[in-house]
């Protein structure tokens, strides 16, 4: 009795012997794909003429000079308070005082980060990075009002062009070189935020990046079986309840000088840092699912 | 360390969670929690106020383990925990009394958004209360202005997302510049929370070093916020935000984030720059110049208007003037005075909007004065909650307007100088307001054209009741028995 | 003056940039255009601040071995801040794109004056 | 002038001449690709003053994500356009 082949393995085969022949990817129909026509080049609009319609509002006449006005008093003043300020460079500026010196001095002992900007970001001044990540879920909440079309007029993009990207043999093949990589180097971005340069928010835009690649080299459909609208809203409460509830212990435990159960660890190590980690994979995720939630919902109005 | 301390950074954690949430939860689901998150936040803050009241003083809560130099710290006083209160009971009112505008105008799938992102408001609005570091208020500043423009054009037709465009640019390009000031302010005192700012800005004005960069500093803060709360030459945004957004986002526009701007300016000149230096500065003599140019011109295109709730908008920027004349005249009756018309301006304005989309309702969605005559008949509770706002802004005697006026009044006698323009342009802009409120006032109690009355039943609208009789008997009670309110914000702007 | 100008010569292309950016926001019609001024206006702003924590001849705030003496690093607060700041300029681009996607649904022009006529317009037939 | 100073020189003269092209040239299509170069300048410039957070979140964020978005708006409102022109026709025949 033949076995029946495991439909992975003959995934994996198929794809290993690089047997992506080109004529049979394409559908049944052999659509001659049309070459697009002269792109549309975006010359700007003849600007309106301002006694065009003949009713000018005080503010058409009034804004520009008062723009202008307003612009080049600004830039001069700002020229001038810019030169009476301590030399770029010099270490006799105010910003060199005890509070550098301790974020330097006892940052890898107190908060156990060996980066001190992460250990500043997410330890000393962690109130700040709480509200930041929630000014991105408040973007990805005003994107998801705009242009979330449930069902509505559908902004679906026409078949035949998503055709012309998904057979493009360059774009397959380097697609299949680099998003492996950028996934493997944004994951380790955002584990190692806390031990070299990188952390959440940049480790989550290269996950991000790397998403979008794929879903423009190989179709949303086979990316929606890992990311769709039900999964992405299940990820974003997860993380940033568990980002809030996390950074709330930590201010209570710190402002009522309790003694928080959250170890720096020793420094150097994957596991050190105390809650910097965790934060870390929950923004860097936040990050990763919005990005490729933005361009997915400019691209076809659903994630 | 009495546990009320605590309660600030609950309210703000219990916000962003239930920001959070609202976005899996079915529409109605998500407006009871941001009812029930609006009463909550409400408690917590009044429980924290009478606790100050009752013997505690004012004292700066460390969030995380760090004091204030290192980490963020939130400023605990009895200003603040009143504003973020009130802010939070009139947020509540305006969910529950905007609501058949809300169901009829909203997309049914995208309402819980709606209520995310009222959720975002209210905590941007506690954290600009409370916060003691200008870098977590510019942060919790842009989480208002996108919460912001999010409500604005949930309503989706063509002049609300145009008007949310222009709301964005004039906003980005306020906090553009205010971001520019804490950089400056950074560059000369290397200090970001306020405690260890006050201290270098006075060592430095007195030392007379580095004053062109403070100086910088200090006008681009105040122009940013100037700009992002409406101030008179960047109020053209104003008519199209308030006029064609639903009423319930208008109200939470107009009536709570711009305030929440003008409370961290407040902050701002007492906590960072100390009011020596800030009235030594001759800033304060242009937001006072700026403040009455905006009363007189924000009243004089209201009175051009004839789309009532246009008409409506302009009167708003005309009061932000009020606010900005009473910071400009003296730091002790001045600012209590536009404490006191902050108050004001909250709970009033919220209401006149939803009383105004009542009465178009009722009179079949029109919107001018003309399609509105004897609206008033068909809506009763409406028309009352409308004169009574109306009345409201004029200031007439037994209303909270009558008090912040005799109050701008009684602060230009203490400040000598300003005495003549002060009451030349309160005289002028009453005038003003009387005559387009009166003439709305007028056409709403008129006869109706066609003589078939059919009156708007009370039972139908049971959550417009609620909200506008709350907001009438707040209104009436605090501009009746003011001296506790008084003595409640003099008293907290001695620790302020 | 001008020694000032050679030595201080970052944070001066910065005030350039800022300039740049915000008139083009101010003055440009064209929506796209004033989304690009908006992000030079942020991104310059952030240079500035940037400028300001950076001392040459210091290594970035990365403790390598064990050393932690401040002198030999550069100032860690400016690069936090920015770090905070660049995200924000993300999501406002986000958002001011959304918006305009929607208005050229609605009015098929990325002139904001001409949109802006064509509101007027609109509001005049209503009435 | 040490070659760091010249190689300073050279970023900032890059960084301001992309700049005032973005916001100064006609075609939208042009101007956004000057942008994405501006922006990697940009997180060159935050390689050099010593912070290596700011050049990865500069990169993957300025020159990554934010211009794909402005990519994909311009083919959005190509779309809109190209729809709009054929109901036109459509009611015309």
């Amino acid at each position: 009795m033949k076995k029946k082949k495991s439909k992975f393995s003959q995934a994996l085969r198929k794809w290993d012997e690089g047997s992506f022949d080109l004529t049979d990817a394409l559908p049944e129909e052999q659509i001659a794909a049309p070459l697009p026509e002269q792109p549309y080049d975006w010359q700007l609009e003849r600007p309106v003429v301002r006694l065009e319609q003949g009713e000018i509002s005080m503010y058409r006449r009034l804004y520009p000079i008062f723009a202008t006005v307003l612009a080049t008093v600004m830039i001069l003043f700002l020229f001038a308070a810019m030169i009476a300020l301590p030399h770029t460079g010099s270490t006799q500026t105010p910003t060199l005082n005890e509070l550098t010196d301790r974020y330097v001095a006892d940052g890898m002992r107190e908060t156990g980060a060996v980066n001190v900007v992460a250990g500043v970001i997410l330890d000393y001044r962690a109130f700040d990075t709480l509200g930041e990540s929630h000014v991105l879920y408040s973007a990805a909440i005003a994107v998801l009002m705009l242009l979330l079309s449930l069902g509505g007029v559908s902004m679906e993009p026409d078949p035949r062009e998503r055709l012309i990207t998904e057979t493009d043999p360059i774009l397959r093949s380097t697609a299949k070189l680099i998003v492996p990589l950028l996934v493997v180097f944004g994951v380790y971005n955002i584990c190692n935020g806390h031990l070299g340069p990188g952390g959440g928010f940049s480790g989550g835009a290269i996950i991000g990046a790397g998403l979008i690649l794929y879903s423009l080299a190989f179709g949303f459909e086979r990316l929606e079986r890992l990311l769709n609208f039900k999964s992405y809203r299940v990820i974003v409460v997860v993380a940033l309840c568990f980002y809030s509830l996390a950074k709330c212990y930590s201010f209570y435990c710190g402002a009522n000088h309790l003694e928080s159960f959250i170890s720096p660890g020793t420094p150097g190590r994957i596991f050190s840092a105390g809650l910097i980690l965790p934060l870390n994979v929950a923004v860097g995720a936040v990050v990763a699912c919005t990005m490729y939630g933005f361009y997915s919902v400019f691209k076809r109005g659903r994630i | 360390m009495n546990f009320a301390c605590n309660l600030p950074l609950f309210c703000m954690v219990l916000c962003l969670l239930c920001a959070v949430i609202s976005s899996v939860l079915h529409s109605t689901a998500a407006r009871r929690l941001t009812l029930c998150l609006a009463g909550a936040v409400m408690s917590m803050n009044l429980y924290l106020l009478i606790w100050l009241l009752r013997g505690g003083q004012s004292t700066s809560y460390m969030m995380g383990h760090y004091p204030h130099p290192w980490g963020n710290e939130i400023r605990i006083g009895i200003v603040e925990a009143l504003f973020s209160a009130a802010f939070a009971l009139i947020l509540g009112l305006c969910v529950a009394g905007g609501r058949t505008q809300l169901l009829r105008d909203l997309n049914e799938k995208k309402t819980n958004l709606y209520y995310a992102a009222l959720d975002l408001v209210l905590v941007s609005l506690q954290a600009l209360c409370y916060t003691n570091d200008l870098f977590t208020g510019y942060v919790f500043i842009e989480i208002g202005t996108i919460a912001a423009c999010g409500i604005l054009m949930i309503r989706q037709i063509g002049r609300t997302t145009l008007a949310a465009v222009r709301y964005m640019i004039f906003s980005l390009i306020g906090s553009g510049l205010f971001m520019l000031g804490i950089i400056f302010l950074y560059a000369v005192t290397g200090h970001l929370l306020m405690p260890n700012l006050r201290q270098a800005v006075e060592t430095l004005w007195d030392s007379g070093s580095y004053r062109l960069p403070l100086l910088t500093a200090l006008c681009l803060q105040v122009i940013g916020l100037g700009i992002k709360s409406g101030l008179f030459p960047f109020h053209f945004w104003m008519p199209d935000t308030y006029g064609y957004a639903t009423p319930a986002s208008a109200g939470v526009l107009s009536g709570l984030v711009s305030k929440g701007y003008i409370l961290l300016l407040l902050k701002i000149v007492y906590d960072v720059y100390g009011t020596r230096v800030f009235y030594a500065s001759g800033v304060q003599n242009l937001l006072y110049i700026f403040g009455i140019l905006g009363m007189i011109a924000g009243s004089v295109s209201a009175m051009r208007e004839d789309d009532l709730f246009r008409m409506i908008a302009y009167s708003s920027a005309a009061q932000i003037g009020y606010i900005y004349m009473g910071i400009g005249i003296s730091p002790a009756f001045g600012i209590l005075g536009a404490l006191f018309h902050i108050l004001t301006h909250a709970l009033t304005k919220p209401a006149i909007f939803l009383a105004a989309a009542q009465l178009s309702d009722a009179a079949g969605g029109g919107r001018d004065l003309e399609t509105l005559q004897g609206a008033a008949h068909r809506d009763h509770l409406a028309g009352a909650a409308f004169a009574l706002g109306a009345l409201n802004m004029i200031g007439l005697p037994m209303t909270m307007g009558f008090i912040s006026k005799y109050l701008f009044a009684d602060a230009a006698f203490h400040a000598g100088g300003k005495l003549i323009p002060t009451l030349l342009a309160l005289a002028l802009s009453t005038i003003l307001n009387t005559f387009y409120f009166m003439r709305a006032l007028i056409r709403l109690f008129n006869r109706p054209l066609d003589s078939a009355v059919e009156r708007v039943p009370m039972r139908t609208q049971v959550s417009y009741t609620v909200a506008a009789s709350v907001f009438g008997v707040a209104n009436l009670a605090i501009g009746i028995f003011a001296q506790p309110m008084l003595s409640l914000l003099s008293q907290g702007l001695e620790q302020f | 003056m001008l020694e000032n100008l050679w030595s201080n010569r970052i944070p001066c292309a910065a005030v350039l940039l800022f300039a740049l950016g915000f008139s083009t926001l101010l003055l440009h019609p064209n929506l796209i255009k004033k989304i690009i001024g908006l992000n030079i206006m942020d991104t310059a702003a952030y240079l500035f601040l940037t400028s300001l924590g950076y001392i040459p001849g210091r290594l970035a705030p990365i403790i390598v071995n064990g050393d932690t003496d401040p002198s030999h690093y550069v100032n860690p607060l400016p690069a936090g801040l920015v770090l905070t700041g660049i995200v924000v300029s993300v999501s406002v681009t986000a958002l001011m794109l959304a918006l305009t996607i929607r208005l050229y649904d609605r009015y098929h022009t990325l002139d904001l004056d001409k949109i802006y006529m064509m509101a007027r317009q609109e509001q005049g037939e209503l009435q | 002038m040490s070659a760091m100073d010249i190689f300073t020189l050279m970023l900032l003269g890059l960084v301001l001449v992309s700049g005032i092209a973005a916001c100064l040239f006609h075609n939208l299509l042009v101007s956004l690709i000057i942008y994405m170069a501006y922006s990697v300048i940009m997180s060159i410039i935050w390689a050099m003053l010593e912070a290596p957070d700011l050049a990865i979140t500069e990169a993957a964020v300025g020159a990554g994500i934010s211009s794909v978005l402005m990519f994909v708006t311009l083919k959005k409102l190509r779309d809109i356009r190209k729809k709009a022109q054929d109901e036109k026709e459509k009611e015309q025949v």
